[in-house]
């Protein structure tokens, strides 16, 4: 992306003036996630009004981008209202876009992207079949080996998935969302 | 001498501001194109658009009209009547077909007196390139038409 | 009465519990929950996090699909699901072109005008006048209300209760017969979506909040969310090891707290599929 | 028949190297209507103008152009001249020869042919200048100030020293404002009521002051120097005549329960009360609305008791007029109740309080006597957060405004405590420190240096209690946007400096503008910072924006300056440049159509409603009418009239016209 058109992007996609950010850092003081962050919410807003595309490109390769929950919690209490959750979104879809996604976080992404799958593939999502994407992405096969008895004796397990009926029109959502 | 059009402009200005941003440019000594007169006004609020079109109907190739920047006004807000108007003053010679490139609108505080100086040099280099005004009839016959009616319009929706 | 009912995945799977007990308590007043023919996913955390479109297209599906059914209110349970189809619905209404395509992706038309309840304004609505009144076993414990992050956000589009210090759960719970303590986690966040990626993360911020709620005395945690109510319950071994402590304190739905105060019994509100299972009732 | 004469001016060489004055001369000759036209080297000199005087007298000049320099340097030089010769000095005009033209251009035909443009305008104006006499309006020397803060109290003195008669009036049982209320001031951390209670006795004692305590301004009416002020005195239930101010009756009035508005609510006080000990005046007020009397209509302990019979219940509130030359707002700010932060517990947490709170728990004559204690169980804080900015510069959930003060008044606060509590720790969470004042900055550094006081750069999220404790979620932006935990005893929000209740209502009431939070407007943000764009009515202190004590009371007696200034003549003398709405033919006939246009678009509200009656005294219509004393010649209201019926003199239409026409048709 060119140097000086991020910010600007940012605007317009996004609806974020980053510029309106004056670092109290009252979101991260409340991020859960803060402490676990390469770089909490306030700095990564930092990182952007330098308008230096070496801080734009570390951010799209950070931890932090994954870790935000979308809790709202910053927006909510952000003095001058700074949309960050879906700043971290829009950064979320450019850092899969530029296939720089950080790689302590390829769990989390795994994780995502088994649950689009899961939904892709019956309409809804099919926890087994979740759990079996994620292992098969993230290699990790004794995660959570534990939990499913108890989870299936619960009857929260179901071996079946539901599947949504009208499926073309579950592909054409795919596929006409996908970029 | 040269045969270069001379355009007729006129400057409608404040007296608190730009008179004084003017008298300025005189004592530095910084020239500029003599095409100009200046008109004194109390106060940008007080020019009437009504007068401006009479410039255009009588033969005024431009004219440029300036005062206090925006919170700087003498008497507090007459500059901002002054600006809502031209708004609809603008729109209103748009569509009687003259060109609103003849008219300039600025704010030249009193300490500006080089800003002064360009802002002539410049509406007399852009009037000069789209030269002389001769289509000044159809605003003296669109005033002599509209004159009631105009000057409905335009204040009113000016409350 | 009848009104239209979005589970969303969880309530069929890991919550269904929750699913039984809101079923239950609806009918124990005389409500018909009627499910949304065909429904899909709402796409979860995972889509919006992914892509934008897709994130509203999901939502808007469901959304669709109810009104073809006839349905002027729907019900939705789960938290998250409630903040997709909420955010959707109003976004989609501010952007008319974004509407549009999405209605035409869809071929189905898409007014807007769905009344989306989350289970609290469900209550409130149809059930708490005459909550007192049925009320044949006062739940007469000391609670704490966890509302979690997305029931009250973002205020601005959900416009549901204080969002700082909500206080919905706490009236409920209080009219019959609890006793909701104030607390310093109500809309803390528990994790979330990384129950299955980052279980460090969710033991270490679940772990925060059930321990201020055993510190101060709690018998049980109200929820009205699935995820909320699986990380706190379902993830324990993993919290009660980051903290080296073994805290028994249950995560109830309200649901099934309302349900058992109205008379409903335990296997009505599926009581049993709890992990930690409550000591009391 | 005008005639004019037109006087060129040489200004040594510096009109006439670019300029052929002779040759402006001579074609200023040829207008018509011109009776003389000569060039001069210098006009203004004592010969110059004796020339103009001459031909003013020997030629019967109806009307003089001086084409010399810039008006604004010697219009008043030749208007007196020519004042001084008998002829009106409004008929005389000067065009500029000299700023705007020979300086300005280059020497050449076409520079001379400007110059006799701009003579010609001018000789164009000046035929339809009329005779115009200054404006004399008499002056009331009574100054009205409204609010009893260290403003209103700066200022009354100021002006009854001058001589002039003051009256002040205070909503309030007593003067004083939240200067009383503070314990000690930065930056010299003296005592703030050692230095106001002088004052404050003073303007009690004042002779030309006249005190209305517990009152407030009903009606303002009229214009600068002849305005008519009505007061309502609120019923005090007290005959302050015949009260001692002995205080039996609050020691012995059954209800005590109420929370005293002095101290924040930090102490309790009666029903019948002063609301602080060196209140002046110092006589009890009946609060009506808890009163058992008044509510439950028994208990007249009081009266009972009371060794003078001062106690009168059923007296109303009475309203007196005023005639009034100038009045002095000064009504001062409000803090604002932060309980809109649900984040952090105000009103839901005992120990979370307002900076207001703290200075009467520092206050020597506090509720506390000056120690430092958690208004929940009465114990020593030992761990301290101030948290800044709260609820300002947040327009999201508070206002976007910088509160200036809260900076040093949280430096402060910081810095008492520490003095008081020695082992104590504090904390102040801040964005930045405004600290731009004589002494400041070094005040805040001590704060820091020598006191210890840990500044944190960061906003705190949210507060919540735990186990008597208050633990405050902040973070350290300079250390990357790191959480930061602190488990504190107290918590004091540096809330907001907002404007007085009533704020707008007052304005209103006195046609002066204010801004959209309601603080009122200066006729100008750096020129005329003390005025209001309506004549006659001054401002001082904190009701225009949050400010500190010095500069409330430099801008208070400012303000008193200002009033001072204009009750040293006996009457007002203005430029006649002012509105007229016409009134040419018949008494009866105005072409003014009632649309009052005008009205809405004049900065001073200088246009009235005037009725037009036949002769049988029946309306027949309303008219625009234009009060000159308010008028302050701006013409706005000429451009927006659309029936040509409101002209400004000096600058009318048709004298505009002229003047444009002239350099057109040339
Ligand atoms: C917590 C705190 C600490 C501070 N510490 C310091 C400090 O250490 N040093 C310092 O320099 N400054 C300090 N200040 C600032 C100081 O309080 C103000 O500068 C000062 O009080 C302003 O005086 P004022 O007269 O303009 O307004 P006020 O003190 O507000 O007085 C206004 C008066 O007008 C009266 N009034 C209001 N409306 C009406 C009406 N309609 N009719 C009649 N009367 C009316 C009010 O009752 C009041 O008596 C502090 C402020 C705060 C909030
Ligand atoms: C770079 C800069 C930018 C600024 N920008 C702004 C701005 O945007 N807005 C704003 O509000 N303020 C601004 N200021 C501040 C503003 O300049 C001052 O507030 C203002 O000039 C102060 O006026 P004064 O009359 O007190 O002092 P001065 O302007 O210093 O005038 C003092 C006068 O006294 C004369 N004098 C000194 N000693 C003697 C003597 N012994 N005998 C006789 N005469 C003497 C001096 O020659 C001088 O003429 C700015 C200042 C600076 C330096
Ligand atoms: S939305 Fe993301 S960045 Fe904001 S508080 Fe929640 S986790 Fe942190
Ligand atoms: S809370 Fe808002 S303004 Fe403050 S640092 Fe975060 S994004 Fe910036
Ligand atoms: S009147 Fe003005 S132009 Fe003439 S000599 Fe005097 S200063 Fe110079
Ligand atoms: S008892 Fe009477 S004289 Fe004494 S203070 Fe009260 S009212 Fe005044
Ligand atoms: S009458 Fe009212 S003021 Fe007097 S003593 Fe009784 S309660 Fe107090
Ligand atoms: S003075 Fe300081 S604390 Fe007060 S609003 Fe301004 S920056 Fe914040
Ligand atoms: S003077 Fe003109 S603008 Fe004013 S009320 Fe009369 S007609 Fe209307
Ligand atoms: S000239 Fe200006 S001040 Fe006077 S009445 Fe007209 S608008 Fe008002």
């Amino acid at each position: 992306m060119e140097k000086e058109s991020y910010i600007s992007e940012i605007r317009s996609k996004v609806g974020v003036n980053v510029n309106k950010c004056y670092q109290c850092g009252k979101c991260s003081a409340g991020c859960a996630l803060a402490d676990d962050m390469d770089y909490p919410p306030s700095l990564a807003m930092r990182m952007l009004q330098t308008n230096d595309i070496a801080n734009y490109n570390s951010l799209l390769q950070s931890e932090t981008i994954w870790l935000c929950v979308s809790c709202q919690n910053c927006l909510t209490r952000c003095p001058m209202e700074i949309d960050i959750p879906q700043l971290m979104d829009y950064m979320r879809e450019k850092s899969l876009e530029k296939k720089s996604i950080n790689k302590k976080s390829s769990q989390i992404v795994s994780f995502h992207k088994a649950f689009i799958d899961s939904v892709k593939f019956t309409g809804r999502l099919y926890e087994i079949g979740l759990v079996a994407g994620y292992k098969a992405r993230t290699l990790n096969l004794l995660q959570d080996m534990n939990i499913a008895p108890k989870m299936f004796s619960k009857g929260k397990l179901p071996i079946l998935p539901e599947m949504v009926e009208d499926k073309k029109q579950m592909a054409t959502i795919f596929s006409r969302t996908k970029k | 001498m040269n045969n270069e059009f001379e355009p007729k402009i006129l400057a409608f200005v404040c007296n608190w501001c730009t008179y004084a941003g003017a008298d300025l440019t005189g004592t530095s000594r910084i020239k500029y194109a003599s095409n100009v007169k200046i008109v004194r006004f109390p106060c940008t609020g007080r020019i009437d658009f009504m007068l401006l079109l009479k410039a255009f109907a009588n033969g005024s190739d431009g004219v440029i009209v300036s005062g206090c920047h925006p919170n700087d006004c003498h008497y507090t807000s007459g500059n901002f009547h002054a600006r809502r108007r031209w708004m609809l003053f603008r729109s209103l010679l748009d569509f009687m077909g003259i060109d609103i490139r003849r008219i300039q609108f600025s704010w030249v505080s009193a300490a500006e007196g080089a800003k002064w100086a360009d802002i002539v040099n410049e509406t007399v280099a852009s009037i000069r390139e789209l030269g002389p005004y001769t289509e000044y009839r159809k605003a003296a016959d669109f005033l002599a038409d509209n004159e009631a009616e105009l000057a409905k319009e335009m204040e009113v929706n000016n409350g | 009465m009848e009104i239209g009912f979005y589970p969303g995945c969880s309530l069929k799977g890991t919550s269904s519990e929750y699913a039984q007990s809101t079923l239950a308590l609806a009918k124990a007043f005389d409500i018909k929950l009627k499910e949304i023919t065909d429904w899909n996913c709402c796409g979860a955390t995972a889509a919006h996090n992914l892509n934008h479109e897709l994130a509203m297209a999901l939502p808007a599906r469901v959304l669709a699909l109810a009104e073809k059914d006839g349905m002027t209110e729907i019900v939705v349970p789960c938290a998250a699901c409630y903040n997709r189809l909420t955010v959707t619905q109003h976004e989609l209404n501010q952007d008319k072109e974004l509407k549009n395509k999405v209605s035409e992706i869809l071929k189905m038309p898409l007014s807007g005008n769905l009344q989306i309840l989350n289970v609290m304004q469900f209550i409130d609505k149809y059930i708490a006048d005459k909550i007192e009144e049925k009320v044949v076993k006062p739940f007469d414990r000391k609670v704490v209300c966890y509302y979690g992050c997305l029931l009250v956000r973002p205020q601005n589009i959900l416009k549901f209760d204080r969002l700082e210090d909500p206080q919905s759960m706490d009236i409920l719970m209080e009219r019959i017969g609890a006793n909701s303590m104030d607390w310093g986690y109500k809309t803390e966040c528990c994790g979330a979506g990384f129950s299955v990626s980052r279980t460090d993360i969710v033991a270490k911020l679940s772990g925060k909040i059930v321990k201020d709620a055993s510190d101060r005395g709690a018998e049980a945690i109200i929820v009205a969310c699935p995820m909320c109510q699986s990380n706190l319950d379902m993830r324990r071994p993993q919290i009660n090891s980051y903290l080296q402590m073994n805290i028994q304190t249950p995560v109830m739905y309200i649901t099934q707290a309302i349900g058992l105060a109205v008379g409903l019994s335990k296997e009505e509100v599926g009581l049993k599929k709890l992990f930690v299972a409550p000591t009391f009732a | 028949m005008s005639k004019i004469g037109v006087f060129v001016c040489h200004c040594g060489e510096n009109i006439s190297a670019t300029v052929d004055c002779e040759k402006v001369a001579e074609e200023a000759s040829k207008i018509t209507g011109v009776e003389v036209s000569v060039d001069y080297k210098y006009m203004c000199s004592d010969p110059g103008q004796t020339m103009i005087k001459e031909a003013i007298k020997e030629k019967g000049l109806t009307g003089v152009v001086v084409a010399a320099c810039s008006p604004r340097m010697h219009e008043p030089t030749f208007r007196k001249a020519c004042s001084e010769a008998g002829l009106n000095p409004y008929m005389c005009e000067m065009t500029n020869l000299r700023e705007h033209c020979s300086w300005v251009h280059e020497k050449g035909d076409q520079t001379t042919e400007k110059a006799i443009d701009l003579v010609r305008m001018l000789v164009e104006k000046t035929k339809l200048n009329k005779p115009l006499s200054s404006i004399k309006v008499p002056i009331h020397k009574k100054a009205l100030v409204i609010g009893g803060g260290i403003a209103g109290i700066q200022s009354s003195l100021d002006i009854a020293n001058a001589g002039h008669q003051v009256i002040l009036v205070e909503k309030d049982p007593s003067i004083g404002g939240h200067m009383s209320q503070l314990s000690e001031t930065f930056p010299t951390l003296d005592c703030s009521q050692c230095i106001l209670t002088p004052r404050m006795v003073e303007v009690a004692q004042h002779p030309n002051i006249t005190l209305y305590t517990y009152a407030e301004l009903e009606k303002l009416e009229g214009f600068i120097g002849n305005f008519k002020a009505t007061i309502r005195l609120k019923a005090k239930s007290v005959d302050p005549k015949l009260c001692t101010g002995c205080g039996v009756c609050y020691s012995k009035c059954p209800t005590k329960k109420i929370p005293s508005e002095f101290n924040e609510g930090l102490g309790l006080r009666t029903a019948i009360y002063t609301p602080f000990p060196q209140a002046v005046p110092n006589k009890p007020v009946i609060d009506k609305t808890n009163c058992t009397y008044y509510t439950k209509g028994k208990c007249k302990v009081c009266q009972k008791v009371c060794p003078t019979g001062a106690i009168d219940f059923d007296r109303p509130d009475e309203f007196i007029t005023e005639d009034i030359g100038a009045v002095v707002t000064a009504t001062g700010f409000n803090v604002l109740k932060p309980d809109f932060f649900p984040e952090y517990g105000y009103g839901k947490y005992k120990d979370v309080i307002t900076g207001l709170q703290f200075e009467r728990l520092a206050s020597a004559s506090g509720p506390t006597l000056g120690a430092i204690r958690r208004p929940s169980d009465g114990t020593e804080p030992k761990k301290i957060v101030f948290i800044a900015c709260a609820g300002s510069r947040d327009p999201a959930k508070g206002l976007p405004y910088c509160s200036k003060i809260c900076c040093m008044y949280t430096a402060k606060h910081a810095m008492l405590y520490q003095h008081k509590v020695h082992d104590g720790e504090s904390y102040v969470f801040y964005m930045d420190i405004r600290a731009a004042g004589k002494n400041y900055e070094e005040f805040v550094r001590r704060a820091i240096e020598d006191d210890g006081v840990n500044y944190v750069r960061g906003r705190v999220a949210r507060v919540y209690e735990k186990d008597g404790k208050l633990i405050v979620k902040g973070v350290d932006t300079l250390l990357g946007g790191k959480p930061v935990e602190i488990e504190a005893d107290m918590v004091v929000l540096a809330s907001a400096g907002v404007a007085s209740h009533g704020a707008e209502e007052l304005a209103q009431k006195m046609h002066i503008s204010y801004d959209p939070y309601k603080f009122f407007a200066e006729a100008h943000p750096k020129l005329k910072p003390v005025e209001t764009n309506t004549a006659g009515i001054f401002l001082c202190g904190a009701c225009q924006a949050p400010k500190d004590i010095p500069e409330t009371v430099g801008m208070a007696s400012g303000a008193a300056a200002k009033v001072i200034g204009l009750f040293s003549n006996s009457e007002l003398t203005r430029e006649p440049v002012v509105a007229v709405v016409n009134r040419i033919a018949s008494h009866e006939v105005s072409t003014c159509v009632g649309c009052f246009l005008c009205e809405t678009a004049c900065p001073y509200q200088a246009i009235v409603h005037e009725e037009i009656k036949n002769r049988a005294g029946e309306v027949i219509k309303t008219v625009a009418q234009v009060n000159p004393g308010l008028c302050q010649g701006c013409g706005t209201c000429v451009s927006f009239c659309r029936s040509k019926s409101i002209d400004i003199q000096g600058f009318s239409n048709e004298q505009m016209y002229a003047e444009v026409m002239a350099v057109l048709e040339a």
